[in-house]
């Protein structure tokens, strides 16, 4: 387990400006953004859409430089290439319709060059943890949207990273099973002791899961609010019905329904 | 109506008929011909010939004999090109190793395709060398590949026709002709669809001789018969002429007046029986052959 | 209010007669690259062989302005626009009715593509004496070329075509006439002109093709003639002369269906 | 088997039997087609000569080779058009107007290139299908999933991984229907070049009996050569429809 | 404004099972279900995914035929076709790419055969009302996935149906955005006094925005809950900070929860 005062990753003064496609303008996307994730913890960070969530966590990962600022994981600055120990699950579907949810699983780790038994047990483990076990030999053109969804955190999760970046992973699924599938992400954390980044629509989900909620403003998206939640490390769905869950969504409410509403009148 | 003559813009066996339409002695005989059909392949030319308006068409022997071993119902009226005299064996101007036929031991030849006529002529003309199996024969398809072929050392002699010939002269040399080793082989003949014949005996009686005015007028007027050629054939005035008085310079008849030669149609048949292209045996030309239509100075009796 | 002529559109990525331009502009540099590498190949081949860009329109000039051309270019162009008009309303009626009705489909979807993939120039025989001499035959050659890719590009099309569209013509109580005219052509259109712009090629090689065997005009006539008295130089302007026309047309329709195709583009 | 699959054969077996019937009946000219009996008696005995097979087996070993060259290269000019998209729109109008030109008219210029043997006939069949496949793996290309590619870059992938493992499977199904038009156009592109260029093969032998007036090597032949072509095509076609329905569509 | 006490649509015994396809067994999707829509209420439909709400929306709008039992609309039977007076925006985007917004609004009235100067004032003043009014030349494809669901809704809206069935009309929307819809939704409801059938995903939305919920199994679904909400009919999103916003959405997750939960064990 992480303990929960080192910083594991840090963004400076990072900005992202998407350069002009054609003639078009620049679109400044994102930024300045500052933050330190600490070892361990649950972050979530929710905003109006468009606001710049995906763009922020391409730029954490590697996958798109910044325009201005730095970003580090565990000491050193990321730059290029995704580094070691950081997972990610895209917003989209990503799981390969050529491969058995168990190959799917099984692709990352073997990328990595872990030897095959080593390979099997953690698929095994990850699958059946994931309540993935019976549709193992399955493609993905057989499973549910959220099963599929479910898929690609595997395929993450065997390679154990120590910061997993999750963008929207319940997008695919109703209210109700996403609920759900947040206790298992919940119990998953509590075991790794990964530190997880998760960007999600859902302010309820973000209040039930984290320990701290950043709230992000319109685009360019920049932190407007970071709110500590202050639940204990073993906690459930059940929160919900706990009377400081209403007043915790209240409060992240009030600050984006001002948000969104602003948005909105500048786009009409 | 259109009348049909195998390779008439490509081949000499339409200049007479050029030659009878602008001069106008298809108008005298009562045809009023508008144009001539060609196509590609003896076997086409044969078939569209049979289905025309005007069932009639100058074709070349093979695809006849092939027809009527098929059981096509046709007749053949007149006799029509005599020799090979359109056909030239050429080598690349730079080439000087290729002067006689003996020199061809041990080079490529090329011909157009197997069981065609040029592979007949060349089996025989090796054969009377005493050539075969030591000259590489390759078949290439047509005179543009065969020129492409030559140039580039696919082969080192190949054949080109006329008036191709007289156009391409100036870039390859000439080293024989085809008449030079087989002196007489009916390349065409006139055929008309049988029951059509029945009915019109004297219709096809006139354009026999409309045709043979046309190549009485060759004879007679090289060089205006060259002017017509070039109009009709769309090629410049010099090649015209100078195929003309090529075919006309190469000793024996080119242009029938309309009578057949047995012997040059007996050498096609066996030729061709040679190469394979036609079945074995012998062929009974009075079952095919009618000179009934012919103008009485032409008539000979085929010999069975 | 104002009219919804005049209403404010907003402005795309950049005015589309700047990128008009810059289309025309990368055209003539492919246009450049290609003739320079046609000159070029004609150094290696030898002009007598190959001839050179310059000759070749110099040549394509001189056979134009004579005097039979006209009626070659008539001929061909005749058989060509029977045959196209042919294979498209054939191809369309078969796309139309085999992607309305599924059972259809599946039993003649392989059997089209059976019929495509056979080499049709071995049909010529078969044509011909079924077509005899004449326009006929050419038309027939053309429609056998062109007719198959129009009907299976127009079948994916229409079976294509998002369900929810249908239901909402249901919805609103359309008509089944209404149905087929107010929804189903514009929403398979696009895909409909892709199989027009392949099939408008293929009838015009089978067209030519047809010329080359089975007439005495046109200019698949000229071609073949060029062909057996070795007339380089009239083979390849001619061949030019094609596709330049070819290349026109294409583009036209690539044009046409750029404008008709509104759907969202994947990918981000 | 399927209902459609059923209901296919009904249809063909019925067209079949309604031509034999034709034919017998006399409603047909045996000069133009003959009965599907004797097409099958003509294939048989073409079969049966040295000479034919040995056209067959040219014409196999010259389309299997502008097959491979094409399916390469094609997929090669499908993943740099890919790549420089302004170059691709410049040449898209001519991607569709190429199939107008008779390339075997170029034959000649290919003797030049290649010399005289059978890669002339190669090329024809070569640049037939090229064309094919390249717009194929363009589409194919064009519906890959970006997140794909981002996946490999968060797996580290080599740009040599990634082709290999991500980008070939995942536009399969589109490489599949471009070996599909592959061999259909090397077929084609290659017969019209024996037929109207060359001295041996599938396409002479098929040219020669016509114009012998042999309508049963003819036939023959034809038939040959479509059983064979259809076959190759239904067998793919197969493969390809168990590929799918393990992945569920495309 | 309708009345709340007469009964606008009614179902009684209605169930659907889909017909056995190839060699699967029959699905029963839904039922059976007996309700009652009172005129110019809001109902809501909540359940979890694949339970049969979008099932039960086409059996009501006469789309797709009952099992068994009868639907009635306006006291007369719906059968086979869709009763004039019934407007549906469906779950996915049904906007016709080939048109642009203006003619998408127009659509439906156009094809009830309006005068097209009162087409054009029904279209101008809902595009505005919708906040479109600056898209209305624009193509579906230029807008957000949002503002093409809203494209949907006014053209059902510009026919003045008096039976609005929604079926997640918000699904492209981030939770934010959704709020500030559902208010423009409420205002709409009270501006024509339809009656509204909405399905959502969202128990906050349900709660937030109805008069009555129907809470529903997992498939077959059947109402396991009917939950009147007491809102006044002047209402806003503001309703989700009172006391009485949480112990709602707290009684219908409960529910769900052990449905939810039951199903996925099931599943397993
Ligand atoms: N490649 C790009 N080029 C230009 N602009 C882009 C690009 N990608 C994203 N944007 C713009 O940047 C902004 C932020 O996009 P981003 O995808 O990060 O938003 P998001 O917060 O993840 O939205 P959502 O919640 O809908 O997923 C958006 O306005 C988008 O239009
Ligand atoms: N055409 C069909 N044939 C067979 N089964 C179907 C068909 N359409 C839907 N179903 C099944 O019926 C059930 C109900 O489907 P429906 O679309 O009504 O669910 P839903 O509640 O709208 O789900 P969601 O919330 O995901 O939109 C599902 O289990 C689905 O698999
Ligand atoms: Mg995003
Ligand atoms: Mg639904």
């Amino acid at each position: 387990m992480g303990s929960s005062s080192t910083v594991q990753a840090s963004l400076s003064g990072v900005t992202r400006v998407y350069p002009a496609g054609g003639a078009g303008k620049p679109v400044h996307a994102l930024g300045p953004i500052d933050l330190e994730l600490r070892a361990g913890e649950f972050f979530s960070v929710v905003g109006p859409s468009g606001c710049g969530k995906s763009t922020l966590l391409d730029v954490m990962a590697g996958l798109a430089p910044p325009s201005s600022g730095t970003i580090a994981f565990e000491g050193k600055p990321v730059r290029g290439q995704v580094p070691d120990g950081i997972g990610v699950v895209f917003q989209e579907d990503a799981s390969f319709p050529w491969l058995t949810a168990y190959d799917n699983a099984a692709f990352a780790a073997r990328q990595a060059g872990l030897p095959e038994n080593e390979v099997r047990a953690r698929v095994e483990h990850t699958l059946s943890f994931m309540g993935l076990m019976p549709f193992a030999g399955a493609y993905p053109a057989q499973l549910s949207g959220g099963m599929r969804q479910r898929v690609c955190i595997a395929r993450t999760l065997v390679t154990r990273p120590r910061l997993l970046l999750l963008d929207e992973p319940f997008g695919a699924l109703d209210q109700q099973t996403r609920l759900l599938m947040g206790d298992e992400l919940l119990a998953l954390w509590r075991e790794t002791g990964a530190t997880v980044l998760l960007i999600t629509h859902s302010l309820d989900e973000a209040a039930l899961l984290s320990d701290r909620i950043g709230v992000m403003s319109a685009r360019p998206g920049t932190f407007i609010d970071l709110v500590e939640t202050g639940w204990p490390r073993e906690r459930d769905s059940r929160i919900v019905s706990r009377p400081e869950f209403g007043e915790l969504t209240g409060r992240i409410w009030a600050g984006l329904r001002d948000q969104s509403m602003r948005a909105l009148a500048a786009a009409r | 109506v259109e009348l049909n003559v195998t390779h008439f813009g490509t081949g000499m066996y339409g200049v007479p008929y050029a030659v009878a339409k602008e001069k106008g002695y298809f108008k005298e005989a009562g045809i009023d011909v508008t144009g001539f059909l060609t196509s590609a392949g003896g076997g086409t030319t044969v078939r569209n010939a049979l289905a025309s308006e005007l069932p009639y068409g100058e074709v070349a022997l093979p695809a006849v004999i092939a027809a009527a071993q098929q059981g096509l119902e046709l007749t053949i009226v007149h006799g029509g090109v005599l020799s090979v005299a359109d056909q030239v064996w050429v080598t690349r101007k730079d080439d000087e190793r290729i002067k006689t036929v003996q020199d061809l031991k041990g080079k490529k030849l090329g011909y157009s395709s197997p069981k065609s006529v040029t592979d007949m002529i060349t089996t025989m003309m090796l054969e009377d060398n005493k050539l075969t199996g030591q000259v590489e024969r390759r078949p290439i398809g047509g005179i543009g590949a065969g020129v492409a072929a030559l140039r580039e050392g696919g082969v080192d002699m190949t054949y080109i026709t006329q008036p191709v010939w007289a156009k391409e002269e100036a870039n390859f040399r000439h080293v024989f002709t085809s008449t030079d080793w087989v002196p007489r082989v009916t390349q065409t003949v006139g055929v008309v669809k049988t029951e059509f014949l029945k009915k019109n005996p004297d219709l096809i009686r006139k354009l026999i001789v409309a045709r043979r005015k046309g190549v009485e007028f060759i004879r007679q007027n090289p060089a205006e018969a060259a002017a017509i050629m070039a109009k009709e054939y769309k090629i410049p005035l010099e090649h015209a002429k100078k195929s003309i008085d090529d075919i006309l310079a190469v000793k024996g008849e080119y242009w029938s007046p309309g009578g057949f030669d047995y012997e040059g149609m007996d050498v096609m048949l066996r030729g061709l029986q040679l190469v394979k292209a036609v079945g074995a045996g012998p062929f009974d030309w009075s079952k095919y052959v009618d000179e009934s239509y012919l103008p009485d100075d032409l008539k000979r009796k085929p010999k069975s | 209010m104002r009219a919804a002529a005049d209403v404010d559109v907003p402005v795309p990525a950049s005015p589309p007669a700047v990128r008009r331009a810059g289309r025309l502009g990368d055209s003539a540099l492919v246009l450049l690259g290609l003739l320079a590498l046609w000159q070029f190949g004609s150094w290696v081949v030898g002009a007598a062989v190959l001839p050179a860009p310059a000759a070749t329109l110099a040549k394509l000039w001189a056979i134009m302005s004579s005097s039979d051309f006209g009626g070659h270019a008539w001929e061909t162009g005749r058989a060509f626009l029977s045959a196209l008009a042919i294979a498209f309303a054939a191809g369309l009626a078969i796309g139309l009715l085999l992607g309305a009705h599924r059972l259809s489909a599946e039993v003649a979807e392989p059997i089209l593509v059976a019929l495509y993939a056979i080499p049709k120039i071995t049909l010529y025989p078969i044509i011909l004496l079924l077509f005899g001499l004449g326009i006929s035959a050419k038309i027939a050659f053309g429609v056998i070329h062109g007719i198959v890719p129009v009907a299976v590009f127009t079948m994916a099309a229409v079976r294509n075509i998002r369900p929810v569209y249908l239901r909402a013509a249901r919805a609103m109580r359309l008509t089944p006439v209404q149905t087929a005219g107010r929804i189903m052509l514009p929403a398979a259109l696009p895909g409909i002109v892709s199989g027009l712009r392949i099939g408008f090629s293929l009838t015009l090689l089978g067209t030519l093709i047809g010329e080359m065997f089975a007439s005495q005009r046109g200019i698949g006539y000229l071609l073949v003639k060029a062909m057996e008295t070795n007339d380089v130089a009239t083979v390849v302007a001619l061949a030019t002369l094609l596709i330049v026309v070819a290349t026109i047309v294409s583009g036209a329709l690539l044009a046409l269906n750029r404008r008709l195709d509104r759907s969202p583009k994947p990918g981000r | 088997m399927t209902r459609a699959g059923i209901i296919r054969i009904g249809v063909l077996v019925g067209a079949v039997a309604a031509l034999e019937a034709a034919c017998r009946a006399g409603y047909v000219n045996r000069q133009a087609v003959i009965a599907p009996s004797e097409m099958v008696r003509g294939a048989w005995r073409v079969l049966g000569t040295q000479e034919a097979r040995g056209h067959i087996a040219e014409t196999l070993t010259t389309v299997s080779l502008a097959f491979l060259l094409s399916v390469i290269a094609g997929f090669a000019i499908g993943v740099a058009l890919h790549r420089l998209p302004r170059f691709r729109r410049a040449v898209d109008p001519l991607l569709a107007s190429y199939y107008a030109v008779p390339t075997f008219v170029f034959y000649p210029v290919f003797i030049v290139l290649f010399g005289l043997n059978r890669w002339p006939l190669v090329a024809i069949g070569f640049l037939f299908a090229v064309v094919a496949v390249a717009i194929n793996t363009l589409d194919g290309l064009d519906r890959l999933p970006p997140v794909f590619m981002r996946t490999a870059r968060v797996l580290r992938l080599s740009p040599r991984q990634t082709l290999l493992r991500i980008t070939v499977p995942a536009i399969a199904p589109w490489l599949f229907t471009a070996v599909k038009f592959a061999v259909a156009y090397s077929f084609i592109g290659v017969i019209a070049g024996e037929f109207v260029q060359a001295g041996s093969g599938i396409g002479f032998a098929i040219a020669f009996a016509y114009n012998s007036f042999d309508n049963l090597t003819m036939y023959g032949l034809m038939l040959l050569l479509f059983a064979f072509v259809c076959t190759l095509n239904m067998s793919l076609w197969t493969w390809e429809q168990k590929l799918y329905a393990r992945r569920g569509g495309r």
